[in-house]
């Protein structure tokens, strides 16, 4: 299997990514060219943190038309995996990918702390290595992660199984006091209709070595290998 | 346009140019100096650029080692690390602009600290941050607080470099002048290190980066280079805006072009910007410069000639290039979306020239505004009330009814409560690197493709320099070093950031002399070298001056990560130990200004030789394996820091049952500030052998008691619960802070 | 030719900042502020359209890029400078 | 009452935000577009002042606490709604 992580101007994390995925789990990984169209015949696609075009108008709201992103709303449309995280996961909201928008953290402050998020499905092309239910140690490190939609939305996500994560405390419970940025619903990250596109403001790229601190979020990339 | 200023003994003068200094200037030239001249002269001859009162004393510093590739004098220091790899790293103040405006004056200072660092060819992938604010009680002092740290966050978040730890006082010293030092770390492979050295008369001399406005013009000659008052506010037109988005481009660019066999020599353009990167290549090239002003990239129309020279306009870089590379250069930086602009060429006539529409506008020989720029020899003198300050009957101390409530007291004390609601606004993660997160007494970054860790520290305790200014910068070095070695990391080097008062006053330059002093010979006694540093003088306000701060960031070396210590214990039933001893030593502690309200008495006493074996008993230790956790003991002495061993771990507190023992007073026993202490927990099985080493190295070793339980019971003096002791702790400052209007 | 663009948080949506500005404000003792929505002003100069031009191509740029119609609406008038 | 600020940079200071637009702008083909300048638009909702009141108090709150002088400057304007 082929991986692409993207770099928009601006990105951060792109680099982290590739790490995770060519040395910590030891896979096929090319980087992607915010200008350059061309997918790379690549078999999964990764957004990564940042602040692509330092996010100055609207996390998202310009990397969004980069040339890679045409290709990569083809790639999604046609059933190809893609997750954003952090703010990749701003970008395919901004794309249209994925329903809602991400806000201000309600603190106003930019909040990096580890989380805990439960997985609330398993019916996706990143949880399927996981648990219904299953607890993951993963940090979060962002000014805009506060999601929202209309009630509307809200009631579709839940209705078919499009929340695929949530904050939660220690011992699983959906808090408030668990829930970093005001997201509604605790509202970690989201998928399509169709399960292929996820978007989570948490860095699974930043949880897959023990030596920093956890291991959790492996699953995700490796439920994409099933 | 240029503007036509004809120079008078009176403009040098508002320039900030002293008679003498003018008339230096007339010799120099033997003529008249243009307006443009004047300017860089005044840049270039101001305290924050040539170090004209400071030189004298840094050049006692230690600044060699088996290790160090790159001492002072280059933009940032270079230490190898083994492996083909080195470490870049330097700190830098950013005090004036941060009082001015907090936001972006201290996100500027981390995008210049950043641009120091991969001028030099290297990644950078750590920043440390040191802040001193005035009374949290002063009414500025939480619209400041919240303007800095979030200034810190917005620019590094968002270049993409963690920052990894810091420390944060807060004491009425401040009030009218806060501190902020900004540090940045890279790493670079040996072979790849550049150096801003110009070279190769007839080389393109090329502008990248932002285009340049008016921003901070006299930034360091009106800003840095001298005190506050009433007409600083006239100076406001002077704040910069920072570009963190424009920055990560540049750092993008810039370390693809050094990939490339494309340059000679790179600088950013810091403080004085054009004129001071231009100077100093061509200085330390000994080749001259000639510069087409018409050629810089401008933001707005009708910039002058002056106002180019002078602007420090953020996220520029000037580079030598190879003759004939110019369109490679292009090609690099328009892949990043940013300009490049040939602006100038490499002369061999020794002289710094810029011309304006074919007219030469400065022509001024390098020497003059570098090796030869004025030095002075300031007086110093013993501030006469130091005595009296110094002078502590403890007699007129009343000892504590209740020590539980001062261990409260203390731990929800500004300077010694949690920093979290700081650190968790900085991303700490991002590069992938972190292996300890700010928390614990030294965070430590890995060097992928290695085993090896880097351990960062940055430390100093000003109470103590203002009491005593060489003790207080023997203990600055020494914690920091202390800092590393309870992590298991082996110190190395050191970069410095003085902050101080008026070096016109005698007074002051004493505590400069004398923190200088300490500082050389803490290194000495540690083996360290200082390879890089600043100074930041004129840190007054109405004639009042700051406590001397002379901020220590330490690096370190520790060969096998996995060998690294935390602070906080680990393990219900090991047994807790401290090394070191403990003296009646109460002068200038956290318990006396916190608890009774006086800045007064001598700071601890300090053995070095003692230290030196103490960490090296630390370094042993963690390398054996023999540690479950290891903790410095700092402000607020025993008590505070058996409680952070307690509760600053990340998962659940973990309690413990101690007993302490001494002929000396009990809140000296427990809040006491003694030197060369650690307080250490380790499996029972493992005591016989760190015994064995304490006892070699004579070291004292006492056991105190074990680990465990849901409250920290001090035997005879109080027992409370973790839980509580850990939430009143973490939510002080934010309380604090947040409870007042702005 | 400038176009002043206002774009502001949809009412449904919540607005995190205008909250604080209001908490702040009533700290500051101002209690005549019943409440406070913060939105974005943008000043676009533009060179060689026509007004009618101008208005339609401000449209969309406030459509495709200047507002995110999941959370913000937006307004803009043109105006000769 | 309503009161409508608008809080822009100074003209002289970066302004990162906008040039960032202008950018992106071209990039998705609006040439005509020769500068933008981003800054804050604010509604407060004022209650039981008089319009002479509002207009100090509103000048008061922008100078103190909405408007960073340093490197902003502010207008507005009040109306009934
Ligand atoms: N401004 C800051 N930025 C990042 N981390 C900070 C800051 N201030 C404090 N910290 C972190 O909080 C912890 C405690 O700080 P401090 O009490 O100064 O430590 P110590 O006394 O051991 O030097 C450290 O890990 C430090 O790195
Ligand atoms: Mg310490």
């Amino acid at each position: 299997m082929k991986w692409g992580v993207i770099t928009f101007p601006g990105s951060l994390d792109d680099r982290d990514a590739l790490h995770c995925l060519e040395v910590v789990l030891e896979q096929h990984v090319v980087p992607l060219w915010h200008k350059d169209p061309d997918l790379h015949g690549v078999d999964a696609i990764i957004l990564p943190g940042g602040f692509s075009y330092g996010d100055y108008l609207r996390c998202g709201a310009i990397a969004r038309f980069s040339p890679v992103m045409q290709s990569v709303v083809a790639f999604a449309n046609a059933g190809g995996p893609v997750m954003g995280m952090c703010n990749g996961f701003q970008i395919l909201c901004e794309s249209g990918l994925l329903p809602g928008a991400l806000i201000r953290n309600q603190s106003l402050s930019y909040v990096c702390e580890w989380t805990r998020v439960r997985v609330e499905t398993t019916r996706t092309a990143f949880t399927t290595a996981c648990r219904a239910g299953e607890i993951l140690r993963i940090p979060i490190k962002h000014g805009e992660g506060c999601y929202v939609a209309d009630d509307t939305v809200l009631q579709q996500l839940e209705d078919n199984g499009q929340v695929v994560f949530r904050y939660v405390n220690d011992v699983g419970e959906v808090t408030a006091q668990a829930n970093p940025n005001g997201a509604l619903r605790n509202i970690a990250g989201v998928t399509n209709a169709r399960g292929n596109v996820v978007g989570l403001m948490p860095h699974p790229e930043h949880a897959v070595e023990t030596l920093l601190g956890s291991e959790d979020g492996r699953k995700l990339f490796l439920s994409a290998l099933r | 346009m240029r503007q036509n200023i004809t120079v008078t003994p009176q403009v040098a003068q508002d320039h900030g140019l002293t008679p003498d200094e003018y008339q230096r200037i007339l010799t120099t030239l033997g003529r008249t100096p243009t307006f443009e001249e004047l300017g860089v002269f005044s840049v270039m001859w101001s305290e924050h650029c040539s170090y004209k009162s400071s030189r004298r004393f840094l050049r006692n510093l230690p600044t060699t080692g088996p290790e160090i590739l790159q001492g002072p004098g280059e933009n940032a220091g270079i230490v190898d690390v083994g492996d083909g790899l080195a470490v870049v790293f330097k700190i830098e103040s950013h005090n004036h602009p941060s009082f001015i405006e907090p936001y972006h004056g201290a996100a500027t200072g981390v995008g210049g600290i950043i641009r120091d660092v991969f001028t030099m060819g290297a990644r950078p992938i750590a920043s440390l941050n040191s802040l001193r604010f005035g009374a949290l009680t002063h009414p500025r002092t939480p619209y400041l607080v919240k303007g800095v740290v979030s200034g810190i966050g917005g620019y590094g978040n968002c270049v993409g470099v963690p920052t990894v730890g810091g420390e944060v006082y807060f004491d009425e010293g401040y009030n009218g002048n806060i501190l902020v030092n900004a540090f940045t770390l890279g790493t670079v492979r040996t072979d790849r290190i550049f150096r801003a050295r110009a070279a190769g008369v007839g080389n393109p001399v090329i502008y990248v980066g932002s285009r340049t406005g008016r921003d901070g013009i006299h930034g360091a000659s009106l800003l840095a280079s001298r005190e506050f008052d009433a007409k600083s506010e006239e100076l406001r037109p002077a704040v910069q805006v920072g570009d963190p988005f424009t920055e990560k481009l540049l750092i993008e660019a810039c370390l693809e072009l050094m990939q490339r066999d494309l340059i000679v020599a790179i600088q950013d353009m810091g403080a004085a910007g054009l004129t001071s990167s231009s100077v100093e290549m061509a200085g330390r090239g000994g080749t001259g410069f000639a510069l087409n002003l018409k050629a810089i990239p401008t933001r707005e129309a009708n910039i002058s000639p002056y106002e180019l020279l002078l602007s420090e306009s953020q996220e520029r870089m000037l580079i030598v290039a190879k003759a004939g590379c110019e369109e490679d250069v292009r090609a690099i930086f328009s892949r990043w979306d940013l300009e490049a602009e040939v602006v100038g060429t490499v002369t061999d006539d020794g002289q710094f020239r810029a011309s304006w529409d074919g007219e030469e506008v400065v022509r001024i020989p390098v020497a003059a505004l570098t090796d030869d720029a004025p030095v002075y020899e300031r007086p110093t003198a013993e501030p006469v009330d130091l005595a009296e300050r110094q002078s502590l009957d403890l007699a007129t101390i009343p000892l504590p009814t209740d020590y539980g409530q001062v261990l409260l007291q203390l731990l929800t004390s500004p300077n010694l409560a949690s920093k979290e609601w700081v650190y968790h606004q900085y991303d700490s993660f991002v590069c992938g690197n972190t292996v300890v997160q700010p928390g614990s007494d030294a965070a430590i970054i890995r060097l992928k493709g290695t085993t090896k860790g880097i351990g960062l520290s940055v430390d100093c305790n000003s109470r103590y320099c203002l009491l005593d200014p060489y003790r207080g910068g023997q203990i600055a070095v020494v914690e920091g070093a202390r800092n590393l070695a309870v992590s298991g990391v082996r110190p190395v080097a050191l970069s410095d950031c003085l902050n101080f008062g008026s070096p016109e006053k005698p007074e002051v330059m004493w505590q400069f002399q004398q923190a200088i002093a300490g500082m050389r010979d803490a290194c000495l006694a540690l083996g360290l070298a200082v390879v890089s540093g600043n100074v930041s003088f004129y840190n007054e306000t109405e004639g009042r001056a700051i406590p001397p701060t002379p901020t220590i960031a330490t690096v370190g070396i520790l060969a096998d990560l996995t060998n690294h210590v935390t602070q906080w214990f680990k393990n219900a039933g090991d047994v807790i130990v401290m090394l070191g001893e403990t003296k009646e030593e109460l002068g200038a502690s956290e318990y006396l200004a916190s608890i009774h309200g006086r800045t007064a008495g001598a700071p601890p006493t300090l053995d070095l030789a003692y230290e030196k074996r103490l960490q090296d008993v630390c370094l042993t230790a963690a390398q054996e394996r023999l540690l479950s956790s290891a903790h410095d003991l700092a402000e607020g002495g025993f008590a505070v820091a058996l409680a952070e061993a307690c509760i600053t771990r990340p998962e659940q507190p973990l309690g413990a049952t101690v007993a302490v023992s001494g002929k000396i007073r009990p809140d000296a026993l427990l809040f006491g500030e003694s030197q060369s202490r650690v307080l250490a927990s380790l499996p029972r099985t493992a005591l016989p052998r760190l015994q064995a080493i304490a006892g070699a190295a004579n070291i004292t070793l006492t056991e105190l008691g074990v680990v465990g339980g849901a409250d920290l019971n001090i035997v005879d003096y109080f027992s409370m619960p973790v839980s509580i002791l850990r939430q009143e702790w973490r939510t002080a400052l934010a309380q604090k802070l947040t409870n007042r209007p702005q | 030719m400038l176009a002043k663009v206002y774009v502001t948080p949809k009412k449904a949506i919540l607005d995190p900042q205008g909250k604080a500005i209001v908490h702040s404000l009533h700290s500051l003792h101002y209690d005549e502020v019943a409440d406070v929505r913060m939105g974005k002003y943008l000043e676009l100069r533009l060179t060689g359209l026509s007004r009618g031009q101008a208005q339609q191509r401000v449209e969309e740029m406030c459509s495709r890029l200047l507002a995110n119609l999941v959370i913000e609406d937006f307004r803009f008038e043109i105006v000769e400078d």
